[in-house]
């Protein structure tokens, strides 16, 4: 039956060492679960967050997951809007790790709100001037888009595409799939958008506030321009791991240069922004009657975090992407899509937990916090469904069309 | 004193001189407004204070070491507030005709956006269900909801006593509350009279008279927020320290 | 041309609708006699002559009595006066007990509702909010939402809420806002939430 | 729906944000039901094998895709992305006018030791149409695929008076556990079905009018064909350390896959017989 | 259609009505119906509806008497406040008082008598019969039975005295309040009533008292500021407290050396001749004084003290020149700083004058104080191990007396027996005790006397607002027990509100003094109501009886200082530099009290109180021994060992960790957590009862 499932003309590892693979995720997403259970049933006591650390892990997380699924959209953009056909080796693998992440992202937040039952207010009682009512709105819409296109990459299974009516809706809907790639553009371009302005729209925290440029503040742009920089460098990463993991090569290796080269070209640009926008900030946040220098007083969030975001995790990655020489080298090539992956990761950490742990008013002090184990459990959780997902959608799913390709040459 | 045609504004002064740091505003508040109290797991960082009297100091060392306190509840911003234009669900709302910053904790689905955006700190969010231990529940106070877990809450200007007042003035006949009628717990139980509460908007008030003096200060002015609750002390070193934020400060506090 | 396949699916579909549009509904109101008869008819006609007000009275204080309490009904109904059954077990199951009548409000709001009578009385009428209420004969059987408690009168008597009766026909946020905008009377929170 | 936007008040702003919202969700919906129909009408039309041929001939790899045009050496290189339906295609029709195609001489041919008879029609597919006198044709696999398959483990024929489609599946045969395809070169209606013994495995009848035999291969492209199939077969066969077996000219083995039983032959037969 | 149902047909079907469950109510309103559950979640309480009323009556958490203003949901109190202008409290309450109205529903409060074995290893419930039953055999066959009352003066303490006197096992130890009560002592006349008139002092010197926390009335603090410049306050203490902060002065001193102190400034007054001959005359044994006196030079105490020669000498001035003056003291200081302090107010000239400490007529209508005094004791004088029964009345506001002198004055060996009246769970692991249900705040009609800080003696009743718990009984009921069990009659006896009455008619025939009436807010004299039942209402409606200004002549009294004084040893001076652990007093408001769980606002979930698991430490002190904010440490003395949580506090003095000795127990901690014995676990006593600082090692506890 496995082996009937499994697309013809590709070899993939035996049942028994898949099993064997999979059981450790297996039971990391039960002991997850449990955690979730005690959150939802004891509610949000179970969890290290307080009244000044309202916020936590989590929601670092949700930023961090969906600026790296960016990749998603973003090469959906570029092959059936822009037709870059050099991205259909990788389309699949993108949409899947797009889902994977948002899908993620939502169930955490289901976790995090206090009365999940409520959620639905947003909908009908939807306040249009806050940014997470944006979030909101964009995620549940694209996160319905990429499950959509998730759908013809699972009827295309062996088995599937037998039946003859799961063959001809994947064919009806694969023609059709440039609106939802558009679509889909729209609502990221936003929501990654909404996701900067999460915390550039608080007057209260000068750390994070940003002036607007129109209706939005600016870590509204840089998050989409972050977002779809880091995109590419995560799908090339996951798209080697894969292929480290399973011990085979799933695309041809300009595939990855390609994505270097597109991570690189983005990131420049992102980082010259980045650094005007963080000067201008400088200069204006003394007006609102705060010391820049105060905000990097505490050692564990000293000036150093700011070095490393921009130049070492963000201007260095991208020269390196840029240049023919690197990408000639997959070692540095990867190491640099990590590194770019990681200048973000920093950028969203310092934006959530660095904005709230330092101090506002003339009496409070620094504050740090450490989550409890449920909140680490439930992020494993959603980490191990993922890796799940994707074991399963690799295993039985065409992830990478030039593999079968590459193998019979 | 009825008040005059222009919806009021209502707001407080706080004499920090007056201020002996008692806590009966915290308790009072607690009372009136029906905050349960804290289980056992709490901590003062998880406590439900919608008042909550802080100490400021003037960072000297022992002897020469000052301090005051600053009941701090929420401060009633009447400028792009905040906490209002976050909330995704219209939970948070500007009272026009009273300038209270309105939280309605059955609209709110706890998403605690506002109180990242709270520079006060003055919004607490339910971490645990509310008990009152055996029998206590009868003294709750009928004109306050009580609130469930899993939602934001905060200080509505005893929003109940305004509710209250806006009746009697209803059956007197009368279009709006007047202000003898409606003033807040934590005024009424400070033991100095360190708190007055009053209408802003009315120039011949108490509280805008004394919001004008300059010994009259607010916290984060620069922030813009204009808040609607002013402290006030003759002490210079209270002033001083005030406008020198706390980004100056290495205190660290930690949890989990 | 109905194909079998067509023919199920639409099986499928009439049988859901009439689940959701008629079945549901009646499953999920739980229907509660009151615990007495009383007829507001008698009371305010000739055979009684009472005025609402003697019952629903508003204190200077701007409250509200609401249901009153069983002295009020003792002042008259001390021992038996007419002939009713349901007025004997007043008399022998309350007031000789004194026992508070456990009434159902139909009209009650929630705990986070605040509602002021005062503020209503004068520009609106009784009946707009309570209906024929007052002149009734009976007390209908009270309607409990199995899940939320509330009343049915809350909901109002459409499960779709797109028929709506009356003014009085639900009582639910919407139609208060929408009975303050025919107004013009500022819907701010704090008007009626506590 | 009016009515309720008043009744819970939403104001400008709501209206304008909750309409790009309905929008999206409204294009999503469109979307997704435009191609249920579309699909419901094809299933219901059975033009599910041309579908099926269409959406699987762009998961051929580009060299299962040559252009017959490149076998005869008109093009340097050209891949097809037309379904090898060359009645539709502009610029086969262009070198027909030039070159008309010749009349087929029916000796039998040999192509790198695999015998190919002229008298018939070729389908990428290894699958071959033969005009029969009465009409009918008779539809068999070529001396490449019947070496390449050798001894199958069973054959699932159609069941007469069905009617099988051009390019959609003719028959199956078990092999290595797995089942694979053999393409029908052309429409029409069984009548007839054989073990292959006598060479043939399907006659079928045309179904209406006039037979397409447009896209078969015929003439001296198929022996270039058959080359180039071959010699694909020993890139898939062949093995760094032992280099090329088969001697270019020399005979192939009657039955390859017995030959080299350790190959996965799943995949060569998917990418020979044009089953991605 | 074939029999056997395949699963393309269940598909059609189920495709079918899931089209058409969209497209009816179902989903939408079951949606709406459990967010509406979420906002009336079963387990979230509803407040009680009903009609509001308000009522006025008077709080008897502590001797300041409050007049206070309930708001009531038909009988049951929902809010409390204080009673505008009213003559105690000018309308502030206290944080416990605004409380008091939780008390009734406490989770320790005691709903039956309760019967604990020594060790309290157990114990068991019994009948408040068979309670009275096994306690009658027990007071029986017991030679020594002590009441100790900790608030004198109201009419229940008259009937103790008389019980007293009329059994002959059993004596009466009236408890006043700490301070006032060393004026009876040195004056060796226990009758002698006095109050500190705070209002009219020019000059106040307090030794560690918190003035604007819980020493007196909650209003104190808003008179002095109202009288702010014409009045001085000089503090003198180790940390900058809230009193410290607000006072005109605050004079830095070590912990513990305020005895010295105080002798100095004694010392200077002598030596610069500024007593007034009178002052002089007053004290018999004025020359064995100014003899042991010698010894306290400003520059030998200055050593001890760390406060400059000249500023004790400035001080000694201050107080002598600056009249009317009066000084006082902390309720946590012991005997022995008590009488030295009430030394120098009778070397100012302060007893017995306006502005200093004015002596107070007997309230009319009692069975004479002077009579109750024959028989009363003082627990200090009795011997050690000498007391078989304790009878202690913990009615109005749990008892103050520390368990450790209990426990000194009972027969050895776990045979003495405490029986206490207390509402709330209160055991005393060293002894046999019973526990009989007492009613609380609310629950019952008593009176009480007037502040201790106030120039004249006051009366007031509480009222019974709810119905008093089954089995519960009120101190009148409780004394007429007692009474019956030694079958001794009492003079006046029945209901409390005959008892009360009676007392009420007396005072009003007397004709003396004012009362405050709630109704009007104005105060009239008594000779101005027409009948008892006037002024019985007055006070029932939460009104106050003041007496007038008629005072004992202090020209008549006589002090002996010396027995109380002499016996106080040299305090030793320690050198600067070791780690000292000392009591500090947060609030007496409510120290030594069980609370309502609502006053974990202050403390656990803010942070503004110490809670009695804290500890103040000065940053310096705590940097140099690696300990932050928050962590806990333990303290280790050669007494014990005590787990606390540090707080870094720039205010207190380096080098000295000060733990709390506010008891509470809110009902979310344990209520048997009494922190007045933790720090008695570590903390030496000096003889004179005052808290000595004790060097101590700190330890980061990693929990």
């Amino acid at each position: 039956m496995d082996k009937q499932l499994i697309a013809r003309g590709v070899t993939r590892t035996s049942l028994k060492n898949f099993y064997l693979w999979i059981l450790p995720w297996c039971l990391l997403l039960a002991v997850g679960l449990y955690a979730v259970f005690l959150c939802l049933a004891k509610g949000l006591n179970q969890t290290n967050m307080d009244n000044r650390f309202s916020f936590g892990l989590w929601i670092y997380l949700d930023l961090t997951v969906i600026a790296l699924g960016a990749g998603a959209f973003f090469t959906g953009f570029l092959l059936y809007v822009l037709k870059r056909k050099e991205l259909k080796a990788v389309i699949n693998s993108a949409v899947v790790i797009g889902f994977i992440c948002y899908s993620g992202a939502v169930a955490v937040l289901g976790v995090d709100v206090g009365q999940p039952l409520r959620s639905w207010f947003t909908f009908w009682h939807p306040n249009v001037h806050s940014m997470l009512t944006e979030v909101t709105f964009c995620i549940t819409c694209y996160l319905t888009v990429l499950a959509i296109e998730y759908i013809p990459v699972v009827l295309k299974n062996r088995k599937l595409k037998k039946v003859p009516s799961m063959l001809v809706f994947e064919f009806e809907l694969h023609k059709l799939m440039v609106v939802f790639a558009a679509v889909g553009t729209f609502l990221s371009f936003f929501h990654q958008g909404s996701l900067g302005g999460l915390y550039g729209v608080l007057v209260g925290r000068p750390f994070a506030f940003r002036p607007a440029l129109g209706i939005w503040p600016t870590t509204f742009f840089l998050f989409i321009l972050s977002a779809a920089a880091v995109g590419p460098s995560f799908i090339m990463l996951t798209t080697w791991a894969a292929s480290k993991i399973s011990r085979k090569s799933l695309v041809k290796p300009d595939v990855y240069r390609y994505l270097g080269k597109i991570s690189g070209s983005l990131l420049i640009f992102y980082i010259i922004l980045k650094a005007v926008d963080t000067m201008f900030w400088i200069n204006t946040v003394s007006t609102k009657g705060f010391s820049p220098a105060g905000f990097y007083r505490m050692q564990e969030f000293g000036t150093w975090i700011l070095f490393t975001e921009i130049v070492v995790l963000g201007l260095v990655p991208a020269i390196m992407l840029l240049s023919r020489r690197v990408r000639a080298n997959q070692k540095l090539l990867i190491t640099a899509g990590a590194m770019a992956c990681a200048g973000i990761v920093l950028n969203r950490y310092v934006m959530t937990i660095q904005t709230l742990a330092l101090p506002t008013l003339p009496f409070d002090v620094f504050m740090s916090y450490v989550p409890s184990w449920q909140e680490v459990a439930t992020f494993l959780a959603v980490l191990s469904y993922g890796m799940l997902v994707y074991s399963f959608s690799f295993r039985y799913l065409t992830l990478f069309p030039q593999e079968r390709e590459i193998q019979s040459v | 004193m009825e008040t005059t045609q222009k919806s009021p504004r209502y707001g407080m002064v706080i004499d920090v001189d007056r201020c002996t740091g008692c806590g009966n505003c915290m308790v009072a508040c607690a009372v009136e407004n029906n905050v349960p109290p804290a289980q056992a797991k709490v901590t003062e960082r998880t406590g439900m204070t919608w008042m909550r009297v802080s100490k400021l100091d003037n960072g000297l060392p022992f002897p020469e070491n000052r301090s005051v306190y600053l009941p701090v509840s929420c401060q009633q911003c009447d400028h792009h507030t905040p906490c209002q234009s976050v909330c995704p669900q219209n939970a948070v709302e500007y009272d026009i005709e009273s300038g209270i910053v309105a939280q309605i904790p059955v609209r709110c689905f706890g998403c605690r956006y506002c109180m990242t955006a709270c520079p006060y700190h003055a919004r607490y969010y339910n971490w645990f269900d509310p008990e009152w231990a055996d029998g206590i529940e009868r003294t709750l106070n009928p004109d306050v909801s009580a609130r469930m877990r899993g939602v934001v809450e905060k200080c509505n200007f005893c929003h109940g006593r305004l509710q209250a007042a806006r009746a009697k003035a209803a059956a007197d006949g009368r279009k709006t509350e007047s202000e003898s009628d409606y003033t807040t717990a934590c005024a009424e139980c400070c033991p100095t009279q360190a708190i007055r509460f009053g209408n802003l908007a009315d120039p011949k008030s108490e509280v805008s008279i004394l919001s004008k003096s300059p010994s009259a200060f607010r916290l984060l002015e620069d922030l813009g927020t204009e808040p609607k609750v002013y402290f006030r002390s003759e002490q210079e070193w209270v002033h001083t320290i005030v406008k020198k934020t706390s980004s100056s400060e290495l205190k660290e506090h930690s949890n989990g | 041309m109905l194909t079998p396949g067509t023919l199920r699916f639409l099986a499928g579909f009439v049988f859901s609708l009439v689940i959701g549009w008629f079945v549901f509904p009646y499953v999920l109101y739980e229907r509660i006699e009151q615990p007495l008869q009383f007829s507001h008819k008698v009371h305010t006609g000739e055979a009684g002559g009472m005025s609402c007000t003697d019952c629903h009275e508003v204190k200077p204080d701007g409250r509200f009595t609401g249901i009153p309490a069983l002295e009020k009904c003792a002042t008259c109904h001390s021992s038996q006066v007419g002939t009713s059954p349901h007025e004997k077990r007043l008399v022998d199951e309350y007031v000789a007990k004194n026992r508070e009548i456990p009434w159902l409000v139909y009209a009650q709001q929630p705990e986070n509702v605040y509602f002021s009578h005062a503020s209503h009385i004068g520009s609106v009428e009784c009946a707009n909010c309570h209906g024929d209420h007052g002149s009734t004969d009976s007390l209908r059987v009270y309607e409990r939402n199995r899940i939320s408690g509330y009343s049915r009168d809350i909901w109002g008597s459409s499960i779709s809420r797109l028929a709506r009766k009356a003014t009085w026909d639900g009582k639910k946020m919407d139609d208060c806002i929408g009975c303050h905008e025919s107004r013009n009377v500022t819907n701010t929170c704090l008007k009626c939430h506590k | 729906m009016t009515a309720i936007i008043i009744a819970i008040a939403w104001n400008l702003g709501q209206v304008i944000f909750l309409g790009i919202f309905f929008a999206i969700v409204a294009i999503i919906v469109v979307t997704l039901a435009a191609s249920t129909i579309r699909t419901m009408r094809i299933v219901k039309e059975n033009k599910t094998d041309a579908v099926r041929w269409e959406s699987e001939f762009h998961d051929l790899t580009p060299v299962s895709r040559t252009c017959r045009h490149e076998l005869t050496g008109e093009f340097k290189h050209r891949v097809c992305n037309n379904g090898f339906d060359c009645n539709t295609c502009e610029s086969h029709a262009k070198l027909l006018a030039r070159t008309p195609a010749e009349s087929a001489p029916s000796q039998v041919q040999t192509a790198a030791g695999f015998a190919v008879p002229l008298d018939r029609l070729y389908h990428r597919g290894h699958t071959w149409a033969k005009p029969e006198t009465d009409g009918t044709f008779t539809i068999g696999i070529d001396d490449f695929a019947s070496r390449l398959v050798g001894s199958p483990e069973g054959v699932e024929l159609p069941a007469l008076g069905t009617r099988i489609a051009m390019n959609g599946t003719a028959w199956n045969f078990l092999k290595g556990g797995t089942s694979t395809r053999f393409l029908s070169p052309i429409d029409g209606e069984v009548i007839e079905t054989s073990n292959g013994a006598e060479g043939w495995f399907l006659r079928v009848k045309p179904v209406r009018g006039e037979v397409k035999t447009g896209h078969l291969l015929k003439g001296r492209e198929v022996g270039a064909w058959i080359e180039r199939e071959f010699a694909r077969l020993q890139q898939l066969l062949s093995d760094p350390q032992v280099g090329v077996t088969l001697p270019d000219g020399g005979m192939a083995v009657q039955d390859i896959a017995g030959a080299y039983p350790d190959k996965n032959w799943e995949a060569i037969y998917s990418t020979l017989l044009l089953e991605p | 259609m074939n029999s056997k149902i395949t699963r393309r047909e269940v598909l059609q079907f189920v495709g079918g009505s899931a089209l058409g469950v969209l497209l009816s109510p179902l989903p939408w309103k079951v949606l709406d119906d459990t967010a509406i559950w979420t906002q009336n979640w079963p387990w979230t309480p509803k407040p009680k509806r009903g009609d509001i009323a308000y009522r006025t009556t008077t709080c008897t958490l502590c001797q300041s008497s409050c007049g206070m203003r309930a708001r009531t949901i038909g009988a049951q109190p929902v809010s409390l406040a204080g009673t505008q202008h009213h003559p105690f409290n000018q309308g502030a309450l206290c944080t416990s008082g605004l409380l008091a109205h939780h008390l009734r529903y406490h989770p320790s409060r005691v709903k039956q008598a309760l019967k604990f074995s020594v060790q309290a290893k157990s114990h068991s419930t019994l009948s408040a019969d068979d309670a009275f039953r096994e306690l009658s055999a027990v007071l029986k066959n017991s030679s020594s039975v002590v009441i100790v009352d900790e608030r004198a003066g109201r009419t229940v303490s008259a009937l103790y005295a008389e019980l007293a006197a009329s059994a002959r096992t059993v004596s009466y130890a009236p408890v006043s309040a700490r301070g006032i009560s060393s004026l009876n002592r040195l004056a060796g006349n226990a009758s002698l009533q006095a109050g500190y008139d705070v209002d009219n002092a020019k000059c106040i010197l307090s030794f560690g008292a918190p003035l604007f926390d819980g020493w007196g009335t909650p209003s104190l603090a808003a008179r002095f500021f109202d009288k702010r410049g014409t009045q001085k306050l000089i503090q003198i203490e180790p940390v900058r407290s809230r009193t410290a902060e607000m006072a005109s002065k605050w004079i830095v001193s070590r912990p513990g050396t305020d005895l010295a102190a105080a002798l100095s400034f004694a010392h200077v007054l002598l030596e610069e001749r500024l007593v007034s001959a009178s002052a002089l005359k007053s004290i018999t044994d004025i020359d064995e004084l100014a003899l042991f006196l010698g010894a306290f030079t400003p520059e030998v105490v200055s050593k001890q003290t760390g406060i400059p020669p000249a500023t004790l000498r400035e001080t000694a001035r201050a107080i002598a020149s600056q009249t009317p003056s009066v000084c006082v003291t902390s309720h946590a200081a012991g005997d022995d700083v008590q009488d030295a302090v009430m030394l120098l107010n009778i070397l100012t000239g302060a007893v017995g004058t306006q502005g200093g400490i004015t002596l107070r007529a007997e309230i009319p209508g009692m069975r004479s104080a002077a009579a109750s005094a024959k028989q009363s004791v003082q627990i200090d004088d009795l011997p050690d191990h000498s007391v078989n029964v304790f009878i202690l009345d913990e009615s109005l506001s749990g008892s103050s007396i520390p368990d450790t002198l209990l426990q000194d004055k009972l027969v050895s060996g776990g045979q003495g027996v405490i029986i206490s009246l207390s509402p709330f769970v209160t055991p005393r692991p060293f002894a046999l005790q019973y526990i009989i249900p007492s009613t609380v705040m609310f629950e019952t009609l008593g009176d009480t006397t007037g502040p201790f800080d106030a120039a004249r003696s006051g009366l007031a009743l509480s009222s019974a607002l709810l119905p008093a718990p089954d089995g519960t009984l009120d101190a009148l009921q409780f004394v007429q027990k007692c009474a019956e069990t030694l079958s001794v009659s009492l003079s006046s006896t029945g209901s409390s509100e005959e008892i009360l009455k009676k007392r009420i008619g007396a005072l009003h025939a007397s004709k003396r003094g004012q009362v405050f009436m709630t109704s009007t807010g104005e105060t009239t004299d008594v000779k101005q109501l027409a009948t008892a039942d006037d002024l019985w209402n007055a006070l029932v409606e939460g009104g106050c009886w003041i007496d007038e200004a008629v005072g004992v002549n202090a020209r008549a009294l006589s002090f002996r200082v010396m027995p109380s004084i002499k016996h106080t040893r040299q305090t030793q001076t320690t050198d600067s530099n070791t780690l000292l652990v000392y009591p500090i007093v947060e609030s007496s408001a409510y120290s030594g009290k069980t609370v309502s769980p609502l006053m974990s606002k202050v403390s656990q979930e803010s942070g503004l109180r110490l809670s009695a698991q804290d500890a103040y430490l000065n940053p310096v002190t705590a940097a140099a021994h690696q300990i932050e904010h928050g962590s806990t440490v333990a303290l280790r003395t050669k007494n014990g060992t005590m787990n606390v949580r540090a707080k870094l506090d720039a205010r207190t003095m380096p080098d000295v960790i000060f733990v709390s000795c506010t008891a509470q127990s809110c009902g979310n901690q344990s209520a048997i957590a009494s922190s007045a014995q933790d720090v008695r676990l570590l903390c030496e006593v000096s003889s004179g009862g005052s808290y000595t600082p004790t060097p101590v090692t700190i330890q980061k506890v990693y929990l």
